[in-house]
Formats: C-alpha cells, structure tokens, sequence
C-alpha cells in the first residue's frame, strides 16, 4: 500500500510500466498517453482541491464566530468583477487544454493504423470467442496476440451490448448487435492480461471474462501454429479432454458440468440421457421417438451433433431456443467430433461435482501447454 | 369544478375563514385577482404545451434519424398512405381549429350561443379526423400493413396481395419465391462454407437484395422480366422500375385521389427494401399518438361545451376555454408536421 | 378583467375575419404542399428539396397557427419563447442525433436480419386466394 | 430606492399574535386533511416522509450490494440478486429519491414561503404530483413482484427489450418511471408559474434568494427534459410489449438511437439533481456566515447558464458505445463548458465566507462538506469528460465514485444540509446540534471511505455492475474499505434519523428565526401558520444580515433595535 501511495509521483516510479497509485500496469503504445493525460488532469485537480480545501478551513476557522457578539453580520465585499473574471478565466482556459489533450489522445485510440493483424471477435452471452482468420483458428476465452504489432478487433455481439476492455492496454469499446464495432492496441508488453465485459449484459456479466496473452512474434507464430493444427494432429483417444479444455468455455455460460440447471440443459448425464432417449422436447416428443434405425436419429452420437449444429431443431422441455446457430460456422468438423466423444467419455473426464479430473501425468504436457504465455 | 388546475380549494373544510367574499367564486384564495390567476393559467399551459412538443419531439427524432438513414424506406413505404385522406384529415383539423379560435373569440364577447355552436362544430371536427384515422387504419390492418414483425405475417386478406388465380401464374409466384428462397439459402450456405465465420460488412445475405445490388438481385429481376404473364400483374411504374433497375420510385402520381394505389404488396415486392416494416412502425407510432391527443383534445372539448351549455363562463372569465383551445391547437400543429412528412415525401 | 384587447391581459378577442383569412391562407398552404410534393427534383440532383420545401411550408402554417390562432402576437414575448424554446430544443436533439447515426451507418449491417429473414423464409410460397 | 415592503393581503384570518400551536400542522386534523391536503407545506412533508422512506429502501439494497462485494466470488447474493439489487438500488436513488428529494419535498415546503406567496400556482396540480409519486413508488414494487428488474437504471436497448434477456418487471418499472417523470414535470411547471406569477410586488428577480433561482434552473430542465424520458420509456415498453424494433437491430432498430434518446433527458437529470443542491448551499453558506453572499448575480446567472449548456452534452455518456468519434470530440468540449459555471460558484461561495462570521453548527458543516465532497466529484467529472481518459474509465468504479461524489456526497448532503437548515422552520423544534455534528462526521467520514476508494478501484479497471471480480487482479483491499465506509454511514444516517425524530417530541420550541436568516420563511413563525403569513412580510435585501440581532430572550434572531423598522425606511442595498 505504501509503495501505491508513494507512487502518486511519477517521479517514484520505478518501473514506467508498472501499476501506480491510480493506473494498473501499462502494455500498450496507447497507454502512456493516456497515463499522461490522467496525470495532467489530477495535478490540475489536486491543485485546485488544495486550494479549495485549504482556503474553506482556513476561512472557516479564521472567521469563526465569536459566540459572545450579539451582533452578527460579517462585512466583506458583496461582489467583484475582477475576482469574478479571474476565477472564470483560469477554469476556461484549463478545460480547453485538456479537452484539447484528451482529444488528441483519443483520435490515435481510434485510428487503426492500416497494417493491423486482425482478430474477429464475437461476443455473446457470457462468452468471448476470438477467431483469427489467417490461421483458421478459433480460441474462446483466451485471445493470442503478438507482441509490438497492431492488433485490430473487429467485433460482433450475437445478442446484447458488451463492451471489451483491457485495462493493461487502456482501451475500451462497445459492441453492438447488428454492427461491426472496432478496436485496435498494439501490445507492448509480454505477459496475460485481463480482460473484461464492461457494458452491462444480464445474470453472468461479471464472469465474462477472457485473458489476453501478448506473445513475442516468433512465439505467436509458433502457438498459432500448433492451435491451428491441435486437434488434427490429436490422436482420437485425446479428442475428449481437447474439447473439455479447449472448446467447453464456449459452452459453459449456459451447460454447467456439474448437473445444475443453466440458461441450457447440463452436460452432466447428457449421454445418459440421449442413448436411454428419455430426453423429452418442448412439444411432448421424446428422444426416443426419433431414435433407431429408420428414425431420425440412428445413434446418440446424431442427436448430439444436430443439436450443436441446429439448435433450435429439437428443443428441450423447459428450454427456450437462445443457443447461438452459428456453430456450424465456427466448429470444424473433427472438433464437433470431440464435442461429441466429450459427451460420451463424460465421466472420465468430469467427478459428480463438475470438478474436472486431472488427467494422469503423462498426458498432462500434451493437454496444457497449448495457450502459451 | 370549473377550473382546469387553477383553482386551490377555496370552499374545502380547510376554510372557516370569511375572506371569500370579495372573491369571484372562480378565483384561488392565492391570487390577488382574476387577472393574476387568467396568466398564470395560460403560463401553465404554454409550459405543458411545450412538453407536448417535446414528447412528440422524441418520435420526430427517431423519424428524423431513420428516414436521413434509410431515405428508401420512406420513399417506399409513403407510396402505401393515401394521400387523399391525409390532405383531408389535414383540412378537417385546420378548420376545426378555426372554429375552436372562433370559440375563444365568442368567450371573450360573452356570446354563449356562439361559443357553443363553434364548440359543437369543433367536436364534429374532431370527430370527423378520428373517423378518417379508423378508415385509414383498418384498410392498412387488412392490408397487413402493420408495425414491426407483424408486417412480415401474411396478410389475411388484401387486394394488394398479387391475384394469382391461374394456375400459371401460382407456378410464376412460385417460383419467383423459390428462386428467392434459394438464393437466400445458397448465399448463406456460401458465407457458411466460407472459411471467414465474419462475412465482410456488406455482404450479409438477404432474400430480397435491392434491384441491381448484387448477382442474387439480377437474377430475380430478369427472371420477373422474362415472363411478361407476370409482368402484366405490375404497373407500369414498377415495370420501368425494373427494366431501369433504378432505386428511385413513383407511384403517388399513378392514381386519382381517393382512390386505392395499384401496388403490388410489399412483401411481394422484389424491389422492397431490407426493413421496409419500419416506415409503418413509426407511422403507427406517431399518428397513434397523435390520435390519442385527438380524442383527450375531443374529450377536454366536450367538457368546455358542457360547462358553457350551464352557463359558467364570461366575458370576464372564460379561462378554460381559452386554455382548452391552445390544447387542440397544438394538436393541429404536430399534425401539419405529419401530414407531409408521411404522406408526401 | 381578462377578456378585453390589450397586451398585458393576453386575453385577445381576435376577429372572425381574420380567423376566416388565417384558415384560408391555411388551407392554400396546404394546397400547396400536396402540389410541391408532386414536383420531381431528382432532375436537378436534389431530392432532398421536397423534404425542405415540404417542411418550410409546416413550419409557416405552424408559424400562421401559433401568431393568430393561439393568439402570440398578442401574448407576452416570454410566451413566444417557451414556444419557440421547445421546437428549437427539439431540433438541436435531431441534428445532434442525426450527425451521429449518420456517421456510423457504414459500420451497421444493412440487410434484413436474421430474425426478419426467418420471418420471409416462413411465408408461403403460395399467395392465398382472394378473401 | 423606493421603499420596498409588500402589501400582502392576508386578510383578517389569523390573530396577529399567533400563538405557536395554531399553525399548518394543527390547523386540521385527520389523516384525510394530510392526504388530500392542497397547503403546499403539507404536501412538501409528505413528499419528505416519502423520498426518505424510499431513501432508506434504496440505501438497505446499498448495503447489500456493498456486502455481497467483500469477497472476490460474492458472500450473500447470486448474480441474479446481485443485478437486482444495484438496479433498484440505481433506479430507487434516482427516480424518487434524489430527483424528487429537494424540489419536490423542501422546495414545496420553502418556495412560496420564500417568495411571500400563500400557495403555489396551481396547488391542486401540486397535490397531483406527490400521488403520481405514490403511484410511481408503487409500480416500482409491482416490478418486483412481477419478475424483478435487472436492466440497471439505464434500461439499455436490446437488453431491456429482449423478453428472453431482461426479467420480467422492466415494464412495470418503466411505467412506474414513466409517472415519476410526469411528477416531476407538473413540480416543475408549478413552480416556474409560481416563480413568474406569485411574486409579491417588491420581490423583484434579483432579489429573490438564491435558492429560488436555483429551482427556477431546475425547473426549467424539469419541463423540457423530461417529456424525452416520457417517450423513452413509452416506445421502451412497447417495444419490449410487442416487439416492434424501434431500438432493436434485429428489426432495423438502434440500439444506440435509444442511448440519445435516454441521456438526453438523463444528463439535464444530473442537474435536476444538483442544481436545488447548489441553490440550497448558497443560502446555508450566506445565512451562517452572517454574511452577504459574494457574486448574487454570478451564482443567479450561473445556474441558468448550467441548465442551458447541460442540454448539449448527454453524448458524453456514449464515448464508447458507438457513437461516432466527430460527435464524441463535439461533446466533449461542450462537456467542459458546465465546469465554468460550478468552478463560478464554488469560488463565490468561499468568497462568501471570506470576513463572514460563521456558526459552525450543523447545516453550516454540511455546507462545507458539500464543497469538499463537490471539488472532488466535479473535478473527477472532467477526467470523464476527457476523451482519451474516458474510455479507460468509462464503465468502470471511477464513474460509480463520481457519480456518488456529486449524486450522494452533493445533491443528497445538501438536501440533508438543507433538511437541517429548515427542521426548525418545518417541525418548530430544535434538534440537538451535539448531535447533528456527531452525525455530519459519521456520514462525511464514511462517505469518503466508501467512494474514495472506488475512484482507485475504478482507474485500476474493476468494471461496474460486477457481482464478483477476479481474485487476483488486486480489487479486494478496497472493496473492503469501502464496504466498510458504507457502514459507517449507514450508521451515520441512522444516528441523524435518531436525533432528527427525538427532536419532534423532546427538542427545544424552535424561534421564528434561530439562524439569522433574512429571507422571509423566517419571517413567519416557526411552524408556519395554515397562511404562511401572519404579518404582512417584508422584501428587503435577503442577504442582508446586519439589521439582524441575537436575543436570548427569543433565543433566536430579532430585528436591531437600534435599527427603523422596515417599511419606515429602506435597509441598505447590496
Ligand atoms: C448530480 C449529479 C452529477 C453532476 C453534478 C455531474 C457533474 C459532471 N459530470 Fe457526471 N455523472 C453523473 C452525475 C453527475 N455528474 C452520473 C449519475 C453519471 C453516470 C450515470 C451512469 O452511467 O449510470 C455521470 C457520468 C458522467 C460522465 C460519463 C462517464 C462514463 O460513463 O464514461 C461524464 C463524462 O463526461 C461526466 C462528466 C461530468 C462533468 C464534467 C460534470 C461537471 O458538471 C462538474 C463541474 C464541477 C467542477 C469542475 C468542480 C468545481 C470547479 C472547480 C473546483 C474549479 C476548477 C475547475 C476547473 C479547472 C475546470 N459525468
Ligand atoms: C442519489 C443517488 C444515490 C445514493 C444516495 C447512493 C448511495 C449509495 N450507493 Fe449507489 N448508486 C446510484 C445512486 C446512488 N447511490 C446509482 C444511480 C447507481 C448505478 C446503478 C446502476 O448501475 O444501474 C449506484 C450504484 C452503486 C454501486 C455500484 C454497483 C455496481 O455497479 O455493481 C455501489 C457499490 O458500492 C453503490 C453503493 C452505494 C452506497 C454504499 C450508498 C450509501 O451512501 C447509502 C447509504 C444509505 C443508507 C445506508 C440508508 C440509511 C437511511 C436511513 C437510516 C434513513 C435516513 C433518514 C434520515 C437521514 C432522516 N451504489
Ligand atoms: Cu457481456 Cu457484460
Ligand atoms: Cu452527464
């Protein structure tokens, strides 16, 4: 606590990077402009408090009545252009700098600059998903970016208003539904940072939550190219854990692990429950009706994938059709295959309290390294 | 009472006082006299009239936005009003207006029987411009012309909806729609296979595109064009229209006054724009409300007459109607503004 | 005593000429409008000319209204200016709106939405026959 | 100067020497005679009972939401609850606490009085209000029966819209807001007739106190920002009732058009809730400095000057919504302008204290706890106005903590400031000043703790309307001081709510004048009579506090002895 006071003085950094008394640490090319500014409008601020404050208690205890006088009134002047200009001028001429600075400051925030990496972003109820077109890779929760190039957002919201802010990076902006909404930083720094939904989106808001890697070039190329090509190069038997550690985040806004009831039915019993066919559907079918040869559905393995490719086909009692029917787009055929086998091998992976099993030693190495950072 | 809000109690339980009596029974205990009393009345009502600007204010912004936004929805959808109507209601109000002034005029003349014959008139007038709204609206909900997603609902029943009563033209109908259909679903299925999942800004696939905004657009428009069955069902406007691919359209010259437009319905119409639903939602919106300010205004009216009919007013005081005057008045206002900005541009 | 002319009761009797004169001009005006809409600028590049003239004719009817109608000439400025006040409110709202919304329409997509799709996609193919 | 007394004609009603228990409280009695009372004075403290009640409500889901912040993952609410609690919280606060709170409750009390008015213009329209009150209240409880609300006050579109999204009370509480806002208009239109029309001759506009000038400026915003909250929340409703796409982008709707739609009346709000405030500060300030007020034109003018200029600055709440950078450079330099005319009266203000003699007793100290706590929330105002430090900070605590700087700290500590100032004038009892500064330090301390914190936890990017936050990112120390600070002041308001109700029945009989105050509410006996006026009062120079003297006899202030009596001759000028 006392090195954060200590460090109100920009001269008591030690590290320019680092957190301050009122900033969190600084890893964009934006980030010190904006520390400037904030800085340049709190000493104009403590100046003017402290000359305010001192001059109320000063008067205050200086003027005190005297409680002995029967007659009361004070006699200052009642009025003065000339403080009145005084006071009016000085004010005007400090806002107009600092909306000038702020100004400035904010015209490079939103110009991209042309020869940005681009990452798509879609936002949606509680969840972020990060796709990155020149390597065909989809991440959900985490976002790679490397380091010292710009990096360009461009963003979607499948539902409501979400707001993507990075504090570390100083930069924030609105996503709205029915229009691409842009971003863009240029990370300066390696390291995870947080990020945050910060427009209000409904019950899971807080948790909306997804971290930044900043990764140096030549590592970035290297993590990109192994998310690109994991789960081709993943033997069959290590799909499951691939889709529970690397795809589930998608998933866990609405189907918990754990059997409690979310915005979706759970994961948890889901297999049981589609080979027994008792699921039953909003319009008073069951699973079973449509299970079999000749049905609809010939194994189990159909219905899982149909519903994560066409949700709104078959729904649910007690659900109503809001899973998001672009995963199609998103999933490519042999990770739709993991979701599946995820399903089938659930109690492996999963205890009856939704706590994922760790997976003996030996797989461990293959399982974790992939988010770099 | 025969105050709008002017009057504090002056009789209530609260006053054992005797200091009524040089009082006129209309005046507040608060006010000094009638004078006083008459202008802080009318102070009341201009600063509620100018909440009334505002609140319709509101709904002429979201007009103002989306029609600088979306000029083509509102060229397209104002072909649907009829103008002939709109000019009438706008006749009625102006009139009714002028008698409700003459009204006022009467009041401070103390002439009762003429206050009540313009009253009497006004109230016709007003009751006129709600009839033409009732036949206004129950033409557009037979249409299915109606506000936001009900717009996309087959119409029940409406002469705009193509006659399609030969078995040749059903096949023609058919298979425009299915052509759409298609190209709707092949487009999507494209952006699907895509290996972008983010279609670039523009490219967002759309069943109707407008005429000559894409390859989709072409082929529903030549396919119209090569069958002149089909063409027959359209007039001549929009048969130019499609031949010119042109986005501009005309069709409130093409028929007399009073007479219904020959226009194909909207949701048969290849040449809708994307939204054209939302011309009708604020259409609804602001002439619903207008229509609800009619009848409080008819209402407010009626009770001015009432109270004139038992002999309540003065020259010396005459208040309320002055005051329920400036009320109706505002209403013909907000409708000057409507009347052009839906029915004739 | 209200009810009498003079400027400081605000309780002007106007004549029933001039109400007849002001409805008339009113009633022209509105003539006009419906003839300044049929007239076709698109020729001139300038189609946004019948949305000026159409509303530059409101604005003089409503300007017509307010001065004789609701009696304003003779009313206090301070009356006037509550009126005026309220519509130019109004109009700083729009423009402000306006310059907004315009500016970003480029990055708002522009199609039917998916919601408003699926709608179209459920109409059927085959028109119903006449009621 | 011509001599300045007004002839009010009140009429034979009221003996003249009026004794102390024939007054507005006792004039009649029963329930009936309150409820549907047209005397301004009651009706201003029904209003009063009312927007404390809700006051207390709305500080109790505070605490929760307070309480549920001590631990990273939450202690007592779901996110669900959580989300509830700041909304009503949020909603409750603004729409019939903080808005209503000084206008509606002390100004209904004071204006006429302060003019020499009997009444207000149009007391039945008055009486109207306060039941549109009740009526709001009572759709915001319809909300949490009916499905709860989670929209947070703004009500942002698609959220709120989206039946699939927000819970199902949002269209009760958006009619309830609806009315509200209807409330505050007819306050609004009441008091500017008043104003124009109920002055006595020689109560010109300059020599009306400040406070009055104050709620003219209010009032004014009232009237033309509130009917754009009416429509707001009207095509909200039906939107969400029939899915008709006005802000709804899936219908070709904007969800940021309603953002305009929303600040347009909500910013103008802000000042809806500040400017009584300032009105209020300016006369506790003069009054108990015995002092004449330093700049009366510059204040006057400066309040007319802020309800102006904060029509045109409502985008500065969408710096990252969307709206287009040209647009945000525009508000945000008309944003700065609203600073010129606060840093104008906060200067005048001290200059007011400048050679004064000041009492040191409790209105006196919330006056300066108001400019304290105002320098820091108007000054963190322009952090938010700026627009490179905006978009880190937009969202986050730093505006929760100014928002509570200028909302709570200001607005709300000078209505309590002004709530002590007239509680002799109001209730003809003293309470007990030991008390009263106990309190004041209670609250000045734990408002601080609490909301000081936040600024730092703001800036350090803890985003607001968070039921839980991560563990590790360094949020928690602060949470907790300030979870800790809202204790103390919810002890502080309970200790004043304790004095303030023992000082109804055990305080001192209050004189007319205990301050020294010279406009004319003091001129009145304390209660105030059924009238306001039992002697015909005189307009002199309301600041103008050298004619005054102490009398123990009184134990209040009196007229100088050695000083002609007013109507014989003209006390000076300013
Ligand atoms: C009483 C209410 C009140 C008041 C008075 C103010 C006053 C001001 N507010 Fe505040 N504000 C709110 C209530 C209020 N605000 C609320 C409720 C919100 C959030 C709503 C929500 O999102 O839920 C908000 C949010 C808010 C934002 C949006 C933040 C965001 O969401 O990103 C901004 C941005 O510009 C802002 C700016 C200002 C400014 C510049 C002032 C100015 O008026 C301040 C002027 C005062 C001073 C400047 C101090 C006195 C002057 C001096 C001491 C002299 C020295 C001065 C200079 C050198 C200039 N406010
Ligand atoms: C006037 C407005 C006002 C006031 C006074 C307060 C008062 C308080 N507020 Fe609130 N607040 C808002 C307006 C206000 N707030 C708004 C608009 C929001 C945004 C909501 C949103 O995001 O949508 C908000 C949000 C908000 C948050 C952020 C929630 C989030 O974003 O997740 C927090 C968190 O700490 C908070 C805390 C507090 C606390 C501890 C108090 C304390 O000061 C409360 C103390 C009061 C009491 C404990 C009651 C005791 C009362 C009595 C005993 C009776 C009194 C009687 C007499 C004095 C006679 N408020
Ligand atoms: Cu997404 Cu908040
Ligand atoms: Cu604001």
């Amino acid at each position: 606590m006392m090195s954060k006071l200590l460090s109100i003085f920009p001269a008591a950094h030690g590290d320019a990077t680092g957190p301050t008394f009122w900033m969190p640490e600084a890893a964009s090319s934006v980030a010190g402009d904006v520390d400037w500014i904030l800085e340049f409008i709190n000493v104009i601020s403590y100046i003017f408090f402290v000359i305010i404050v001192f001059a109320l208690l000063y008067l205050a205890i200086k003027y005190r009545r005297d409680p002995e006088r029967k007659q009361i009134s004070g006699e200052g002047p009642t009025h003065g252009l000339a403080l009145e200009l005084t006071w009016t001028i000085i004010p005007t001429l400090l806002v107009v700098v600092i909306f000038w600075v702020g100004m400035v400051g904010y015209i490079d925030l939103r110009e991209s600059p042309d020869d940005s990496y681009e990452v798509s972003v879609a936002a949606q109820k509680w969840s972020w998903t990060f796709t990155h077109p020149d390597y065909a890779v989809t991440e959900g929760g985490e976002l790679t970016v490397p380091l010292g190039r710009p990096v360009r957002l461009v963003m979607t919201s499948a539902d409501v208003l979400h707001s993507l802010f990075v504090p570390a990076f100083r930069v924030k902006q609105d996503i709205v539904p029915g229009r691409y909404s842009t971003l863009w930083f240029e990370a300066t720094k390696p390291g995870s940072y947080q990020l945050y939904c910060a427009e209000y989106c409904g019950r899971d808001h807080s948790t909306m939550l997804a971290t930044v890697h900043v990764l140096p070039e030549e590592e970035f190329q290297a993590t990109m190219g192994k998310l690109a090509r994991e789960y081709e190069d993943l033997p069959d038997a290590d799909l499951p854990r691939y889709a529970l550690t690397r795809l589930y985040n998608r998933c866990s806004s609405c189907h918990s692990l754990d059997g409690s009831t979310g915005t979706g039915p759970s994961f948890q019993g889901l297999w049981e429950r589609s080979t027994s066919g008792s699921t039953v559907f909003t319009d008073g079918t069951t699973l079973k009706d449509y299970m079999g040869s000749g049905g609809e559905y010939q194994m189990p393995e159909n219905y899982i994938r149909d519903s994560i490719l066409n949700p709104g086909k078959n729904l649910v009692e007690n659900y109503t059709n809001v899973m998001p029917n672009n995963f199609a787009s998103q999933l490519k055929p042999r990770q739709v295959e993991a979701l599946v086998l995820m399903m089938k091998h659930f109690d492996e992976l999963v205890d009856e309290e939704g706590n994922i099993i760790e997976p003996p030693a030996a797989e461990e190495s293959e399982a974790s390294t992939g988010d770099g950072g | 009472m025969s105050q709008l809000e002017i009057q504090p109690d002056s009789h209530g339980a609260e006053h054992g006082h005797g200091h009524d009596h040089d009082h006129p029974p209309h005046l507040g205990h608060h006010w000094e006299n009638s004078k006083q009393q008459f202008e802080a009345g009318k102070l009341g009502m201009w600063l509620f009239l100018a909440t009334e600007v505002l609140l319709f204010g509101g709904l002429f912004v979201g007009y103002s936005v989306w029609r600088a936004n979306h000029p083509e929805i509102f060229q397209y959808g104002s072909q649907y009003l009829d103008t002939f109507w709109g000019a009438l209601n706008t006749c009625v109000l102006l009139i009714s207006s002028m008698t409700m002034a003459m009204a006022v005029t009467f009041a401070a003349r103390g002439n009762n029987r003429g206050i009540i014959i313009c009253l009497v008139l006004t109230l016709m007038g007003a009751a006129g411009f709600m009839v033409i709204k009732y036949i206004e609206y129950t033409h557009k909900f037979h249409e299915g012309l109606l506000p936001g997603m009900a717009f996309y609902e087959e119409p029940n029943a409406s002469h705009l909806w193509l006659p399609l009563e030969q078995e040749h033209d059903q096949e023609m109908a058919h298979a425009r729609l299915e052509t759409e259909a298609h190209n709707a679903a092949f487009a999507r299925e494209t952006a699907a296979r895509d290996e972008m999942p983010l279609p670039p800004p523009t490219a967002e696939p759309s069943v109707v595109p407008a005429a000559g905004t894409g390859p989709d657009g072409l082929t529903t428009n030549e396919l119209a064009l090569e069958t002149a069955e089909f063409a027959t069902f359209l007039p001549p406007a929009v048969m130019d229209n499609l031949e010119n691919q042109g986005p501009e359209l005309d069709f409130a010259e093409h028929h007399e006054p009073g007479e219904e437009p020959h226009l194909p319905h909207p949701l048969q119409d290849p040449d809708r724009p994307p939204n054209a639903q939302k011309f009708f939602t604020i259409y609804f919106l602001m002439t619903g409300l207008h229509g609800i300010h009619v009848v409080i205004g008819g209402l407010v009216i009626l009770w001015l007459l009432m109270l004139t009919i038992r002999g309540r007013f003065s020259s010396g005081y005459y208040t309320p109607i002055d005051l329920g005057g400036l009320y109706w008045h505002i209403v013909d206002v907000i409708w000057i503004f409507l009347f052009p900005l839906f029915y004739l541009i | 005593m209200s009810g009498h002319d003079g400027h400081d009761t605000g309780g002007h009797a106007v004549s029933h000429k001039m109400l007849i004169g002001t409805c008339l001009a009113l009633l022209f005006l509105t003539v006009v409008t419906v003839w300044a809409s049929k007239l076709d600028f698109n020729e001139l590049q300038l189609p946004e000319l019948n949305i000026i003239i159409a509303v530059a004719i409101a604005v003089v009817k409503v300007s017509i209204v307010g001065l004789i109608f609701m009696h304003l000439r003779w009313d206090r400025q301070f009356t006037g200016f509550i009126f005026v006040g309220s519509f130019i409110l109004v109009g700083l709202f729009i423009s402000f709106a306006m310059m907004d919304t315009k500016e970003y329409q480029p990055e708002v997509d522009q199609a039917n939405s998916a919601e408003v799709q699926q709608k179209l996609d459920e109409l059927p193919a085959m028109p119903p026959k006449e009621h | 100067m011509v001599v300045d007394m007004t002839t009010l004609d009140t009429g034979q009603m009221q003996k003249p020497d009026l004794a102390p228990r024939d007054n507005y409280l006792t004039h009649t009695r029963g329930a009936w005679s309150w409820l549907f009372t047209l005397d301004h004075k009651r009706i201003g403290i029904m209003y009063l009972t009312c927007v404390l009640s809700a006051f207390f409500v709305a500080g109790v889901f505070a605490l929760l939401v307070r309480t549920q912040l001590l631990t990273p993952e939450g202690t007592i609410m779901s996110q669900d609850d959580y989300n509830q609690a700041f909304t009503l919280h949020g909603a409750i606060m603004v729409f019939l606490v903080i808005i209503p709170s000084i206008p509606a409750a002390l100004g209904n009390f004071v204006l006429p009085i302060m003019l020499g008015a009997k009444d207000v213009a149009f007391p039945r329209l008055n009486l109207f209000s306060f039941w549109l009150w009740v009526a709001g209240a009572l759709f915001f409880v319809l909300a949490l029966v009916t499905g709860g609300l989670d929209t947070g006050w703004t009500f942002y579109t698609p959220y709120s819209t989206d039946p699939n999204s927000a819970m199902g009370g949002m269209i009760p509480a958006v009619t309830g807001a609806f009315i509200l806002g209807f409330s505050s208009i007819f306050t609004g239109m009441n008091f500017i007739v008043t104003i124009h029309r109920l002055r006595p001759p020689g109560m010109t506009w300059f020599r009306m106190p400040l406070f009055l000038w104050g709620i003219y400026a209010t009032a004014i915003l009232q009237v033309m920002a509130t009917p754009v909250l009416g429509i707001t929340l009207a095509l909200l409703a039906v939107e969400r009732a029939f899915g008709i796409g006005i802000f709804n982008p899936a219908l070709g709707g904007d969800p940021v058009l309603y953002q305009h739609f929303f600040w347009f009346y909500s910013h103008p709000a802000v000042y809806i809730m500040i400017l009584p405030g300032m009105a209020i500060i300016s006369d506790l300030i003069a009054v108990h400095s015995h002092r004449h007020i330093f700049g009366y034109k510059f204040i006057a003018y400066s309040s007319i000057a802020i309800a102006l200029f904060s029509f045109l600055v409502w985008g500065h709440h969408m710096f990252t919504s969307g709206q287009s950078p040209l647009v945000n450079v525009i508000f945000s330099a008309i944003t700065f302008s609203v600073a010129i005319p606060s840093a104008i009266k906060v200067f005048n203000w001290l200059a007011t204290m400048y050679k004064g003699s000041i009492s040191w007793n409790t209105p006196m100290l919330y006056a300066m706890g108001f400019i304290f706590i105002f320098t820091i929330g108007g000054l963190t105002g322009l952090h938010l106005g700026t627009l490179a430090t905006d978009v880190h900070l937009h969202d986050t605590y730093f505006v929760v903590a100014h928002f509570h700087y200028v909302m709570m700290g200001s607005a709300l500590v000078a209505m309590i400031g002004g709530l002590h100032h007239w509680w002799p004038k109001i209730t003809g009892r003293m309470y007990n000043e030991n008390w009263g500064r106990f309190g004041f330090a209670l609250v000045f301390i734990g408002f601080n703790v609490t909301f000081f914190t936040q600024f730092m936890l703001g800036s350090q990017g803890m985003p607001r309307r968070y039921a839980t936050y991560p563990a590790d990112a360094g949020f928690q120390i602060y949470h907790v001081i300030s979870s800790i600070g809202s204790y103390i002041l919810a002890v502080g308001f309970f200790v004043t709510a304790g004095y303030l109700l023992q000082s109804m029945f055990g305080g001192r009989r209050a004189p007319a004048n205990p301050w020294g105050g010279r406009s004319l509410e003091w001129q009145c006996s304390s209660p105030p009579p059924h009238d306001n006026f039992s002697e015909t009062p005189t307009v002199g120079d309301c600041y103008d506090f050298s004619v005054l003297e102490w009398s123990d006899e009184e134990q209040g202030y009196v007229w100088r002895s050695d000083i002609p009596h007013p109507g014989e001759e003209e006390p000076a000028g300013h």
